[in-house]
């Protein structure tokens, strides 16, 4: 039993003049393990702090009741107290008797009686509290980004600017992601390389940054502030330390039906290849799929004209491990498949193009060298027809339910370098709403349509027919009430945007939660918008949500900061009201792994001691402490009650109900 | 009346989002005094008797071409549908009440004939 | 059938796929055949017995079992493979201890069903030969049949290393007829009906320790940290309580077995309470039947973002 | 207690530290009455409810058990609630099917921006109680209060 100490605070007439805290005192003194009881006009003060460390040490106190406000006002206030007394802070407890019980009743005599029920509950708890401490954990001063786009390359160089290491996983064998392969970007249009580029050669030069490229993460452990990751290198049978980039092979290489990724498939590059001109690391990769030495032993060429010795057929697969403190996922974001929409012609006519396929059309290092041209004859279009809206908004059947939020603004920027560039050409952009909700967003579609004499139509393309050379577009016009048919030369669809399809497994090994999309969801959508409900994990860029680059940029330096703040301390304080179960009753059945949402909960097969000097090997749940967040799921998923939480055990809460019962 | 179409036709036109995809896929637009995308926003807004009287309602071919492409499954072909049984259950809609029946009575009409008047023009 | 059993354990034993056997052997009376484990042939000639009795479930036996080292071998009846795949998902079986021999099944009997005074029972064809007191008599198989395997889940041995007899299906049946009569009645109808069934139970125990999902380390009615802590019943509250704890505990996970009716010597009908989770569960969050497969996450641990609100008990049918 | 006294019910409402510990607070913050008899009891999450304390309630003399937690989506700790409603509508379930009145137990989503609604479902919640009487078919003869 405790020696409990109980004290009863005025809050001057916010409790007093409701509650009779003379009573409750008197009343709670009666209560069995109350050695001490009293009230004060203000117990938060500084003489009421004072009071109550006097009387720890005076009678001994092992547990502290205080009636006063919520625990979520002053909790903390008084564990410290009580901790500067040389009390443990968890064997202080609160009973709320302003809010729940003098703010919301009249009656003197009714609140007096709750509030002596509401400190007899927290006594019957305090006798069950057993001091906590909070342990500590080390933290790995290194952070892991998860995709070299531009999200990932901003985050890396803030972070690598604060002095701590980074290293870069990507996928693809170049840095730089989407942007890349963007021609221009709204609402400045000046050229996405130029500013891209310079950031690239940046973090590949920043000896903080280490860039694993044509590279995957394969397996993650730990947790925050000890995470232990393995990184797939991809074998790309160049070694990258010989190769200079002079690309000579990929000049020589026989094997040219390739079709280029980084054109998406409008022309074809070599079986070995660097991406484009401005690739980092620049460093050729053979496409294992189409060259005729892997797949038949026969070539060679590219070993031959390489004077560096770099080509290597035998390369493997590497396998990386690494600890890092802190993981920032910046997996980003593709178009999406257009099969579903085929009465917009996508699979028909090579003239229907996407979005993203219309920037390297338009882009000087594209397969055109900039000049806009019919992918099917080479022509100049005329009549160009730009839709919105492909597949985002969509019921769940039809697409994506979300706005893509880009879309507007791109094809409106498209819209407006069609006109700029060739004034002969009629541009048609049919929308449903136009968004422009961005700084000097809406100023530059209103300068598309007042300018540059883009039509805007408000309203959907029904469906477009190839025929004669030309596109038969039909769509209304929902304003002026009719429908529209256009011979178009051209169609450009606006396709939603969806998570990289590597997000999901990567969020399964991170034990970081997705929505139905598999965007990646924030701890808080306002408070905590770049960090993972599971600790240590940070999201930038559009892994989290459709963005713009200008939003993009905000937000990998947001995640940058919150890694910055994690990996500035040496140790983390965990919580101490933590899970914790009882080897000697656990099933090993896994149901609290199950509803854990932080990954918190293992298993380890264990020796026990049988009947009769038999040992007996069981399965058994362990927690780590330094990831649990004390929500008590577990606890409650359990079927044989092995598992308990501290501060909020079943015998805390089941006195609790007693006393308020009794 | 809202209710008895969405009810017949299984459609929430609150789902719509003014896309304008149904008219922009609607092969009899021409022939029709109302759209698809009018059907879906008139019934939302209560103007039915104005589409059960409008024009070129039986165009509708009943292609689907609009329960087809609509982004958000809308269904604009089932309002239509819906619109056109409005029509065929009013028609005679001469009804007859209960307190109409005394003066209606003589001593040759069988009971029969009342009950079945009843039925007939109840609805 | 008893005598192929016998064969393929002797064989199993013989060949040295496994060192022990868990199958039935006599019981007190002719009607209880009881759970044991063999080891040599001469047991098994001597004492094996399969009959129209062995509804005993085997599986949660193998959770001691397969863990004392060797292999043995089990035969394990449709129903019994649910149960015995429910904990294997639950990591409390090792598998690779155990050889499964699925045994089909036509459904066991009920010895209360044969009447009074009751000596001995032979099997023929489709009739049982029932030695009385007062005299034999022939009765048909089909009439004696358990209630709970005339409802019969499901014929389909879902897990197994070797068959005897032919593999079945699932089957259409009737078993959530009664939780409807139930649901239908007014609250103190039910009440009172529960009052009745549950004022009986004598805490004996034997539901919880035949039960393939009672089966924790420590059960939380002996553990003292559990506050409910409880050896028998002081009044009806306790008597609600442990049925009521003890249903909750097997929810999402009872593979409906009928075991816990089937020992209950005061003849509660502890499988209505939880075949009316089961039928909650399928009607409320998608058709499920523990066991069935070992990747299904149980419903209780597992949700959607659409699941109905706790209201909807206010709210649906009954009165 | 005397006698002739009105019939007042025991209420216990256990409330989520996150939301809706936070949303009794404010209802305090706005002085919104609810009846003295209902009594809080913080968990850190809905999730935390065990079914064992319910009973336990019921045994231990409540007339009625309401359970308030973040609404489903708004979790703190991101799941906690979907896990709470299952198991919730499950127990309530159970006890209905055994013949407990249904309106003894309820779970209510209350965000900490809701003091008006935690009032309000309190003021609800005790009418409903008030109306049923003291609760009989799951009680301790033992710790009857009369």
């Amino acid at each position: 039993m405790q020696r409990v100490g109980v004290f009863v605070c005025w809050c001057g007439s916010n409790i007093a003049a409701t509650v009779d805290v003379e009573k409750v005192a008197e009343v709670l003194a009666k209560e069995p393990g109350v050695v001490f009881s009293t009230n004060y006009q203000y117990m938060c003060s500084q003489a009421g702090q004072e009071m109550i460390q006097e009387s720890i040490a005076k009678y001994n106190l092992t547990g502290v009741v205080i009636c006063s406000c919520s625990p979520r006002m002053h909790e903390n206030t008084f564990r410290k107290t009580c901790e500067k007394a040389g009390l443990n802070p968890y064997m202080v407890e609160i009973a709320n008797i302003r809010e729940q019980c003098s703010w919301i009743h009249k009656d003197k005599e009714t609140a007096t009686e709750k509030a002596v029920i509401l400190g007899r509950a927290a006594i019957a708890k305090v006798h069950l509290n057993a001091p906590l401490t909070s342990g500590t954990s080390p933290v790995k001063k290194r952070a892991l980004v998860i995709g070299g786009g531009i999200a990932g390359i901003q985050t890396a160089l803030d972070i690598a600017d604060a002095g701590f290491d980074v290293d870069i996983v990507e996928k693809e064998p170049t840095i730089g992601g989407k942007m890349t392969q963007i021609d221009k970007t709204f609402p400045t249009l000046d050229c996405a390389a130029c500013i891209l580029t310079p950031k690239m050669v940046d973090a590949a030069q920043n000896e903080k940054i280490h860039i694993y490229s044509y590279s995957e993460v394969s397996s993650v452990k730990g947790f925050v502030g000890n995470f232990k990751v393995t990184i797939k290198k991809k074998a790309r049978y160049v070694d990258e330390t010989k190769c200079t980039g002079c690309g000579l092979c990929t000049e020589k290489c026989p094997q040219k039906k390739v079709p280029n990724a980084f054109n998406l498939g409008l022309d074809n590059r070599r079986a070995i290849y660097i991406p484009f001109a401005q690739a980092v690391p620049k460093v050729a990769t053979i496409d294992a799929d189409y060259c005729t030495m892997l797949k038949s032993g026969k070539c060679g060429v590219c070993s031959k004209v390489c004077t560096a010795g770099a080509i290597d057929y035998t390369q493997k697969d590497a396998f990386i491990e690494q600890e890092y403190g802190a993981i920032v996922v910046a997996t980003g974001f593709n178009p999406i498949k257009l099969d579903q929409y085929d009465e917009f012609a996508y699979s028909q006519s090579p003239d229907v193009v996407t979005s993203l396929e219309f920037e390297r059309l338009m882009n000087a290092a594209g397969p055109t060298g900039g000049t806009l041209l019919r992918p099917s004859d080479g022509q100049h279009p005329h009549t160009i027809v730009f839709v919105q809206c492909v597949g985002s908004r969509c019921d769940d059947s039809k697409g994506k339910p979300y706005c893509s939020k880009i879309c507007c603004m791109y094809t409106a920027k498209h819209a407006m370098l069609c006109r700029e560039k060739y004034p002969d050409t009629d541009v048609y952009v049919f929308y449903i709403d136009v968004r422009t909700p961005g700084k000097n967003f809406d100023e530059f579609y209103r300068r598309a349509v007042e300018e540059y004499g883009v039509h805007y139509v408000k309203g959907m393309v029904g469906k477009v027919v190839p025929e004669n050379g030309k596109l038969k577009v039909q769509a209304s016009d929902l304003i002026g009430n009719q429908q529209l048919h256009i011979d178009a030369d051209m169609v450009v669809l606006a396709a939603a945007i969806e998570p990289d399809k590597s997000a999901r497994p990567l969020a399964t090994m991170l034990t970081a939660s997705m929505d139905t999309n598999d965007f990646f969801t924030e701890a808080h959508p306002k408070l905590r918008p770049v960090e993972s409900p599971t600790a240590g994990i940070f999201l930038s860029g559009a892994c989290q949500g459709p963005k713009d680059i200008p939003e993009t940029v905000a937000q990998a330096s947001a995640a940058a900061a919150k890694v910055i703040g994690l990996l500035n301390k040496d140790h983390l304080v965990c919580n101490p009201c933590t899970a914790q179960p009882d080897e000697l009753m656990c099933n090993g059945c896994s149901s609290c792994e199950k509803v854990c949402p932080y990954g918190a909960i293992t298993y380890v097969d264990k020796e026990f001691r049988g009947p009769n000097r038999t040992t007996l090997l069981r399965r058994v749940a362990q927690v780590n402490p330094a990831v649990c967040q004390g929500c008590g799921a577990c606890t409650v998923a359990c079927p044989s009650g092995a598992m308990d939480l501290k501060g909020f055990s079943n015998k805390q809460i089941m006195a609790e109900v007693d006393a308020i019962c009794r | 009346m809202i209710d008895t179409i969405k009810r017949i036709s299984g459609v929430n036109p609150r789902k719509c989002m003014k896309c304008g995809k149904c008219t922009a896929s609607c092969p009899a637009f021409e022939r029709m005094q109302f759209h698809p995308h009018q059907f879906v926003d008139m019934v939302e807004n209560g103007r039915i008797h104005e589409l059960m009287n409008s024009e070129g309602i039986d165009f509708c071919l009943s292609c689907f071409a609009c329960v087809e492409r609509c982004p958000r499954n809308v269904e604009p072909a089932k309002v239509i549908e819906a619109v056109r049984l409005a029509v065929v259950r009013q028609q005679g809609g001469a009804h007859l009440t209960p307190d109409e029946i005394p003066a209606l009575l003589d001593d040759e009409l069988p009971q029969q004939a009342i009950t079945a008047a009843f039925r007939k023009y109840r609805k | 059938m008893q005598e192929r059993l016998k064969q393929k354990a002797t064989q199993l034993l013989e060949n040295g796929t496994v060192d022990r056997i868990l199958g039935w052997k006599a019981g007190e009376f002719f009607y209880d055949l009881t759970p044991a484990v063999f080891t040599t042939k001469e047991q098994i000639e001597k004492d094996f017995v399969f009959n129209v009795f062995a509804g005993a479930n085997l599986s949660k036996y193998l959770i001691a079992e397969s863990r004392k080292g060797g292999k043995v071998a089990a035969f394990i009846k449709p129903c019994d493979s649910y149960s015995f795949q429910q904990l294997l998902k639950e990591h409390r079986i090792w598998r690779d201890n155990v050889y499964v021999v699925g045994v089909q099944c036509d459904g066991m009997c009920d010895a209360a069903k044969l009447g009074d005074g009751v000596l001995s029972v032979k099997e023929e064809g489709e009739n049982l030969i029932v030695d009385t007191l007062y005299g034999e008599k022939t009765v048909l198989k089909a009439d004696a049949i358990a209630d709970r395997c005339a409802s019969c889940k499901s014929k389909k041995i879902v897990i197994f290393d070797e068959l005897i007899g032919e593999q079945g299906e699932e089957t259409e049946n009737d078993r959530f007829g009664e939780i409807a009569r139930l649901e239908a009645m007014s609250p103190e109808e039910r009440f009172e009906f529960w009052r009745g069934e549950l004022s009986r139970c004598i805490r004996c125990n034997a539901c919880r320790n035949v039960c393939p999902a009672c089966s924790c380390e420590k059960c939380v009615f002996d553990n003292a940290n559990s506050g409910v802590r409880n050896k028998a019943a002081a009044d009806s509250f306790e008597e609600n309580m442990f049925h009521i704890i003890r249903a909750f505990h097997v929810t999402g996970r009872c593979t409906d077995c009928g075991e816990c009716s089937r020992v209950c010597p005061q003849n509660i009908p502890l499988h209505l309470l939880n075949r009316k989770m089961i039928k909650d569960i399928n009607e409320l969050y998608g058709p499920y039947q523990a066991g069935a497969d070992m990747d299904t996450k149980p419903p209780l641990t597992n949700f959607t973002v659409d699941d109905c609100e706790p209201s909807i008990v206010h709210e649906r049918g009954g009165q | 207690m005397p006698v002739n006294e009105e019939f007042k019910p025991t209420i216990v409402a256990f409330c989520c530290n996150w939301c809706s510990y936070a949303g009794a607070d404010l209802s305090g913050t706005n002085r919104l009455q609810y009846p003295a008899n209902v009594k809080i009891i913080r968990i850190p999450c809905s999730c935390r409810l065990n079914p064992m304390f319910v009973l336990r309630a019921f045994q231990r003399g409540a007339d009625g058990v309401i359970l308030c937690g973040c609404h489903p989506g708004d979790c703190h700790y991101t799941t906690g609630n979907y896990y709470a409603r299952r198991r919730m509508t499950l127990l309530f379930s159970m006890l209905d099917f055994l013949g407990i009145e249904r309106e003894r137990t309820r779970v209510e989503w209350v965000s900490a921006a809701e003091g008006a609604k935690f009032a309000a479902t309190m003021n609800d919640f005790s009418a409903t109680i008030h109306k049923l009487g003291p609760n009989r078919r799951l009680e301790d003869l033992r710790c009857r209060k009369d």
